[in-house]
């Protein structure tokens, strides 16, 4: 069932280039702030870095509509700024304040912003998929267009809630998009000590389901990759797996000591950084200005410097919201 | 002249439930193991029928899959739907905690309440149908002590219908509990039962010397021992729980603050069950007002049996009840 | 990963092949037996016939020893009188005396019995097999040559547990063999209204471990397929998953109308039984005579009829089992 | 002259305790996601220096699969081995709740006494370490409430290894919970820190105005209201129940009996908790030799949250634990 690799896919313009790159330099900023900040001893927070992955959900929400939705899961920031979600409440949450997106409630294994999307973030390996499922299922009642995204990590291959939602998920012909982040490790395991086949795509075959790897750190793949198996889903043609390889360079999450880790391994992964070399690709061809990059670059970060003063100099939610959203009636304690 | 009633079991109570709902409000779906009618419209029939006259679109059999089936209805939840979720036997949600638990219970409170999760999630279990150690457990004491979830365990035919209308209707995850004895008593049933507020008792019998507070296929235990203490000349308030979470405070306060003494019975193992939680609220509110201890009963600290006489054993009954009663009675 | 079918498989000799044979008559008799009981009203029991599923674990249990082991399902009273749980017990299990296999606490369901390498039977579709993957685990630690078989549904093909359990069993390769009986139906559900691929052997390529679609009423095709896979496990080569393609001829469980079934498709597969079958072979072979056939019919048919009686003489257990066997030590109620 | 001892806290206590029985019986295994030290000896280092001593076929990293973990562990066991599975936080048991309930519990019985499960669950839980909703849950009154598990809940060094040492060796499943908030607190462990009889509670401190009664991480609040309530003048006896199933009833009923109030105390939320079994076996064991009722503390009704004053409200603080006694005290 692995896809074949037509000559000429699609490809992205030179706006949506510029789009993605947008979207990439943003969740950069983003993390480099968050781990700034944390250092600062500012934020209280487990922290799952994705620096390295910049280049997966930016080229997928290029392709997405703000009523398009995704699941996600701890290591997912990345996957919201890249679908639209506002920085101030997410720089919020993470603060535990009570204008983050979830009133501080939820923090950032949990982020929730309907508004952009973004409708699920799970701590639990796996568990984007069966409610991603749902997403799908109800948009195609609606008779609407819109698909879901469920993000997960190559490591979440091997839990049984893979199985049966990519299962159900073909039956149904839901529109749904599986994207495993193959960042090579899970924790501290390495992909081929958990996962006995090569490639999580390749069980896609196992729903008779469209499956394709596609190199995680190149935005043209996967800009290509994305927006077919989004096409395909819109048009009534059912869910696809997209397995995209990449790295995930600030190991699992922030305090890791990498050990685990090989380090020829890492360091030939870190230097396939997919941001120095798509902003090489967009100067050399002429999408871009180094001018116009380094504007893009002062906006964004003024715009994470401003989000981060936001959340740091919002209140606390009061203790009284332990009673609130419990359930919708407000409860006694 | 009282309001026209229909004889129905609890199956065709729940199934008229759906129906209804369905019929009112297209955002209602269903889905689970063999609900849809070319499967049969439910192993035991419970939503025949509905996928014949709502379409295949809103009542769908979907693969042996548990996680999937809950985390699909959570999703359309979360797309503006209100799905009824069947998993077949309680036993089986063991497979799907993780959905129902992490994701159900958590996602309003863990949004912030952006996110509302009005799902159903309906399911059979109950002892005494020979089916032992994995198909017979009464788990509501796990989902009761879950914040987020509300847990309904009906007796009877109407209040199937009505508690059954409120779980869909309510915008919070609720677990639904089919128990095994009490399917396929039929009894009447208002043609016009409406919903039935979740979190009210009802009590099913006023008496004056003790209350005995049940639920689910226990009630049908507990009438029998009410007669026969009847028979003995004690007037046993006899309370029916209907929701067990959140469970009536106030009707088993004000009762047991007027007999003065409380019998418990459930079908689920005593120690650590919701009897306990009954327990200990009657004692801490009414200390010092108690005419004797609360007694729990429950089944023992054992797996279900499959052999008759241990099933039987295992199976509060109703002399058990009674004896209860009588230790308090002094 | 789909296995090529050699020219020259292996062959069961004529002595192997009465043996499967005789365990699948005794798997007839007991399930007639026990029919007629229940009709009787003298057994109390849920009760899910194998009927014409009798050649997949007598062909299997031909290549295993008393000290394999394997795990069964609800569906599985064939499985435990192929691998040669002696009747006496079995029967006064389901009758719930204290002379059954576990004492009449289990049931049906539930019956174990280690002696003969019945370590588990469960009523959990899919859980067979995580279970069956720690008792070959034990195997090889132990560096015995020893072998498991987890049995399981085509249902059960869908649920987590399965793909958990071949990840698993293929990274540590286990000497384990997962043997799908694919009777068609999961409890009213047709097999591709719940399964997304057209073969659950397919999915053994999402672990890297051999597969197999077999014809599970050949007794040949099931023995070659067996044997190797088994031969493979105990030689450390690691688990294999064998699909048997088969039917259950009366139904989910006892008292199944089959109004959910094609009656042409019904009708079909019942043509093709597989115990007139292969009885029709053997003679042709020369394998086997009327006269011994018949001699054979007689003796089990006795060896049946005195494990009822003996069942239905015995005791109940008493109401002090509810405090044994909870804990190795008893406790108070 | 007191014996020897080593300075080591709750994870080291763990580890020594693994080492030694795998040591003294080839028999015990180790299973669960990074548990070898190719990826670390676990995320908290917990089995560390286990496999390099042990080897790789004793001691095995599995993938994220709760399921296969327990299952695999479950049928080890019935081969004849006495595994130790790692789950990394108690939320995950919701994935393997099928293979904990439906099997592990339960195999012994249903095997009419031919199979046993000598296995040990060990886990981490607890708020306060900013993990909000779905990795800081207490479900230990699910697995209470389960026949066949034992549950093990230690708050100190010594009483993590004396308990490991007994959960490994028990022919029983063993649920073993290790709280966030007593892992990095290294103490006194005596050399020969042998096994410690499960199913005992541990009187810590002596006192006869009231019984406080605490497991896991609740404990290091409960010591600190001891101190403040012996600064009032109020002398309490401090239980640390350590085993929660079986919970020592005959060390807390004599407590009890002695000083005539009681007030528990644990992490899980409050309803439907440990705590009611406690309270309502107290109430009926010692109807009318109370001075007053047994006071229940324990997480409000919510799940865990995130932001730090909410975290801090949800955990029961010393306060509150004296302000209990007080309103008790009359
Ligand atoms: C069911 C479950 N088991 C274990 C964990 C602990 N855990 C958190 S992240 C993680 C690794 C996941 O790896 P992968 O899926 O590759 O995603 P990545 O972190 O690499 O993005 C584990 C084991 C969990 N959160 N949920
Ligand atoms: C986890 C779980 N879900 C649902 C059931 C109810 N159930 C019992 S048998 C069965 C069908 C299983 O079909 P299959 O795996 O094909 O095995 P077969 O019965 O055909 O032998 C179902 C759904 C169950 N026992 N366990
Ligand atoms: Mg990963
Ligand atoms: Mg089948």
């Amino acid at each position: 069932m692995h896809q074949e690799r037509g000559a000429n896919r699609a490809m992205p313009d030179a706006a949506t280039q510029l789009d993605i790159y947008r979207r990439m330099i943003r969740i950069e900023r983003n993390d480099d702030a968050t781990i700034r900040t944390i250092k600062q001893g500012r934020l209280q927070m487990p922290y799952y870095s994705a620096r390295g992955q910049e280049v997966i959900p930016s080229a997928v929400s290029v392709n997405l509509n703000p009523d398009d939705t995704i699941c996600t899961i701890y290591r997912g920031i990345h996957d919201m700024v890249a679908k639209g979600v506002p920085l101030r409440p997410l720089w919020a949450e993470i603060a535990g304040r009570v204008t983050g997106t979830c009133k501080g409630k939820g923090g950032p294994m949990h982020i929730t912003h309907p508004e952009s999307g973004v409708m699920v973030t799970t701590g639990i390996v796996g568990s984007s998929m069966p409610i991603a499922n749902g997403l799908a299922w109800a948009a195609k009642l609606d008779g609407s267009r819109r698909v879901t995204v469920a993000y997960f990590g190559d490591g979440a291959s091997n839990i049984g809630a893979f199985h049966e939602s990519l299962n159900l998920a073909s039956l149904w012909k839901l529109p749904v998009i599986f994207v495993c982040q193959n960042n090579r490790y899970a924790e501290h395991s390495r992909f081929d000590k958990c996962t006995a086949v090569d490639r999580v795509a390749k069980r896609a075959g196992s729903y008779d389901m469209p499956g394709e790897t596609v190199d995680g750190n190149d935005p043209f793949e996967m800009y290509a990759a994305a927006r077919e198996a989004i096409e395909r889903a819109r048009d009534g043609g059912g869910p696809t797996l997209i397995e995209a390889i990449t790295f995930r360079f600030l190991g699992h999450v922030f305090g890791d000591d990498d050990k685990y880790m090989d380090k020829a391994e890492k360091a030939a992964a870190m230097a396939r950084d997919p941001i120095p070399a798509f902003r090489a690709r967009l100067l050399e061809s002429g999408v871009a200005t180094e001018q116009g990059l380094a504007d893009m670059h002062k906006d964004i970060t003024a715009e994470v410097e401003d989000a981060m003063q936001f959340a740091l100099g919002s209140e606390f939610p009061s203790v009284d919201e332990l009673r609130r959203d419990v359930f919708a009636t407000e409860i006694a304690l | 002249m009282s309001a026209p009633t229909t004889k129905m079991n609890a199956l065709q109570a729940v199934n008229a439930a759906i129906a209804e709902a369905m019929a009112a409000d297209p955002k209602v779906i269903l889905l689970g193991e063999d609900v849809a009618d070319p499967e049969g419209g439910g192993v035991v029939g419970t939503t025949r029928g509905l996928s014949t006259r709502f379409g295949d679109d809103r009542v769908k059999s979907t693969p042996i899959s548990e996680q999937a089936i809950i985390g699909a209805a959570i999703g359309a939840a979360l797309g503006g739907y209100r799905p009824i979720a069947e998993i077949m036997l309680m036993n089986f949600t063991t497979i799907a905690m993780d959905m129902i638990v992490n994701h159900a219970a958590k996602l309003r409170f863990m949004s912030g309440g952006q996110s509302q999760v009005p799902i159903t999630i309906h399911m059979l279990t109950g002892a005494g149908a020979s089916t032992a150690g994995q198909h017979a457990d009464h788990l509501e004491a796990w989902f009761a002590h879950t914040a987020g979830l509300k847990v309904v365990a009906p007796s009877c035919p109407a209040d199937y219908k009505g508690l059954m209308l409120s779980c869909i209707a309510d915008p919070d995850p609720c677990i639904f509990i089919e128990s095994m004895r009490t399917l396929f008593v039929p009894e009447d049933v208002p043609d016009d039962q409406g919903p039935i507020e979740l979190g009210r008792a009802n009590i099913i019998q006023e008496g004056n010397d003790v209350t005995i507070v049940a639920y689910s296929g226990m009630v049908i235990t507990a009438r029998e021992a009410v007669k026969k203490l009847a028979e003995e000349g004690i007037s046993a308030e006899l309370i029916d729980l209907r929701t067990v979470a959140p469970w009536d405070r106030d009707c088993v306060l004000a009762s047991v603050r007027k007999t003065g003494r409380a019998v418990l019975v459930h079908e689920a193992v005593r120690s650590f069950g919701v009897g306990a939680e009954i327990a200990a609220t009657i004692h801490e509110a009414l200390f010092g007002l108690l005419k004797g201890p609360v007694r729990r009963l429950g089944a023992p600290y054992s797996p279900v049996p499959f052999s008759k006489p241990l099933e039987n054993a295992f199976l509060v009954q109703p002399d058990a009840v009674v004896a209860a009663v009588l230790s308090v009675m002094g």
